[in-house]
């Protein structure tokens, strides 16, 4: 047992509080939009200058003048203001972002995080994921706990080219949760998937952390 | 001189490119790109561009149209992937790439307009974007110096415009437009409708005609759409 | 919390003042200034305060009644002229003042709220200005390093407001309100019309709704004009 | 004979291009305005946020929300656009402003002018002087050639706290038209106020210059 990406997506929703301003990375994280509970005010940022994201548009409404960080096309608000991409990411560097939920591809017991290229593999570049990392009050992960060979995401200190350099505050996978001290106060696991064990979270897991269970 | 309208992107651009020049480019991916004038760039065959731009178009779109066609010497941008075009020329060596951070892409434009060449940034801490340039602790955490950027020539698309060069843009297809119009020597707009002056409502300006030094009306606007996402109606 | 509307001055600054806290406030001489606020910042009687405004009101009207008051410890502005109860404070010693000019004081604001600990300008070079201060070269010029500023309680004044905070200024009565409204731990935005969300254009926002805490429908304004200049109709 | 205020403004005016965009300080440089050429777009600036001058208003029309740098009331025109202060100065800054043409107490023969206080006596402060001078392409003085008691205020070296150093281009003085090289090459004499000779601008300028008459 343990859980899918859509419960992964509504386990990172319960770190949102209300009047939370928010940015959600692509994939995962994209589907924690639909957690969100009814009675919570949640303001969704597109870092390509947007506050208030609203639902995918209806069949036919598509409005090229409209898309997100990931260029899909998207609605806006009642609430809704656009701004410059200078002003989209003062926003993001002053630390105005309350939260935001990004992928990874690994993430370090001092709290770095990789999650923007394989040297020699993939030559895509960082777009804003440096600046959120490193400017947004809190930084949740959330990714699978074990890469497609089976090995841990979750190390000692990273392989890749890091993203950002202790700067994330929580790691949810499909295993658990694991709360991070990102001042130097390393790992804790706090939480466990239904039906997976400490046992099964520590061999798979390459990092040292403290538990809370 | 002070009459800055002209009938479209080749007359627009007339005298103006040379080969090895520096170009920047409004746009986040297809959405906001100053469509006119990238063809009219193509069609000139102006050689050896370095171009600043959050991305480097779309298969057979955008900027990808002068990569295809050899006219990129560099790019200065933060994402260019989904591109194979892009990668295989990079791969081979007969493209530079200099990559930087979104947000530090967006303010070293803005600094470069602005008159500030350079700025301290959190952003690429402890990774590959600060090496080799200087650090320093403002507050007890560490930042990374960063530098302007600007151009011999700035193109920038606006949903409207005036005579005069003052420009509002549209949603998200603002972007990086308004930084770029300012930091280029010289600076020209396509605009999907240019009007008279008076017309715009002058609290909502987006880039004062100050910044514009050419504009025209484009025609024939394609505004792709990379990744068409819907919900369906009988969902609701 | 998410609520962010009050019912006046005094209810949008409870809980928030301090005696020592550094506040900064919008507008241009009394262009543009946060009228309600500032009134009930000198019924509060809050004391030893770090003023952050490009000027300090003038006669009876404005930051002056803070000053008048002893309130005022320090301010830091680009020009304090005409103002004869400035000028005796600071010259008996009871009034601490850091000119910073108007530019310099603009852009710094701006960096408080954009994350930007230090950038360089040419402004002050080889001035009082730039003296302690880091110099550098770029391309051949010297520029002066200067730093951000921040406040624990910005306050600012905006002709309409929705009830999520977007604000939207008019005329010359926007001036430092926009950066001022990024660069306050805190930010309490007055404005003369109160309206629900959906009733502002989107595109012309100038301050978006996270910038602003709280919120409120000022009243009673006073719009002071320092210097009513005319002409005569029959002059035409 | 010399130049009236008024003929010092004219004479500045001359100094201007049709497209300019242009800054005018308090005094006799908001003069200048009176002497564009009806067939000459210039587009005046105000610091405060405006592109766009327009003439004073008529009595009544006065609106508090639209003032000039000196806090007089003004108008718009039709091609105005209004913007915050760091934006202004953005434009100020960045070198986008043609031409300034400001007062001045001193300024010397290096191109160095000093126009915002006088230690121990004023308390005022540099407002956007400073900012002017380091950025305009090109600044032009207007000033009395000498000060109350007779004095130079042409000298070799500012007495006065600059506002900026090697920055100005052009003094025109109720008596004569300097130009100068910001660069180092010093000042040169130009042009005469009819009646004026150069013996007489000699006698009361303490600055080295050439002359070019």
């Amino acid at each position: 047992m343990s859980w899918t990406r859509e419960q992964m997506a509504a386990r990172a929703a319960r770190e949102l509080k209300n009047g939370y301003y928010v940015n959600l990375g692509i994939g995962i994280p994209t589907l924690v939009a639909n957690y969100i509970p009814k009675d919570m005010k949640v303001t969704l940022q597109s870092e390509n200058g947007m506050l208030g994201i609203g639902p995918f548009p209806f069949e036919g409404d598509e409005d090229p003048d409209l898309i997100n960080a990931g260029k899909q096309t998207i609605t806006a608000l009642p609430s809704s203001s656009y701004f410059s991409s200078a002003e989209s990411f003062a926003m993001i560097r002053g630390g105005h972002i309350d939260m935001a939920v990004l992928g990874a591809m690994e993430v370090s017991e001092k709290g770095d995080i990789a999650n923007w290229t394989i040297p020699g593999k993939m030559v895509k570049g960082m777009g804003g994921a440096m600046d959120l990392v490193a400017g947004v009050k809190r930084v949740i992960v959330v990714m699978e706990h074990t890469n497609k060979a089976g090995h841990s995401k979750i190390l000692k200190k990273c392989d890749l080219p890091l993203t950002g350099s202790g700067c994330i505050d929580m790691v949810i996978t499909d295993l658990c949760v694991f709360s991070v001290d990102r001042k130097g106060g390393g790992m804790r696991l706090i939480e466990l998937a239904p039906g997976v064990t400490a046992e099964d979270v520590k061999a798979k897991t390459e990092a040292a952390y403290t538990s809370a269970i | 001189m002070a009459n800055k309208v002209y009938p479209d992107a080749k007359a627009a651009l007339d005298g103006i490119p040379f080969d090895g020049m520096t170009v920047m480019a409004g746009g986040f991916g297809l959405c906001g790109t100053p469509e006119n004038l990238i063809t009219a760039l193509r069609e000139n065959g102006v050689k050896d561009l370095t171009i600043i731009s959050n991305n480097c178009g779309a298969d057979d779109r955008g900027l990808w149209t002068l990569m295809d066609n050899h006219q990129i010497k560099k790019m200065i941008s933060s994402y260019v992937g989904e591109n194979k075009l892009f990668e295989s020329l990079y791969l081979s060596g007969k493209l530079d790439l200099e990559l930087t951070p979104q947000g530090t892409l967006a303010e070293r434009i803005r600094a470069g307009g602005a008159g500030i060449p350079a700025f301290y940034t959190r952003t690429g801490v402890g990774t590959v974007v600060a090496e080799g340039k200087p650090t320093e602790e403002f507050d007890g955490l560490t930042y990374v110096r960063e530098s302007w950027l600007k151009a011999d020539l700035s193109i920038v698309k606006a949903w409207k415009g005036d005579t005069e060069g003052n420009l509002i843009y549209r949603k998200t297809a603002q972007n990086f437009n308004p930084m770029i119009a300012t930091a280029g020597k010289i600076t020209i707009a396509e605009v999907e409708e240019l009007v008279d002056v008076g017309s715009l409502n002058p609290d909502a300006i987006h880039t004062p005609g100050i910044y514009v030094k050419r504009i025209f009306q484009g025609s024939d606007y394609k505004n792709y759409i990379e990744h068409r996402t819907v919900r369906k109606r009988e969902a609701v």
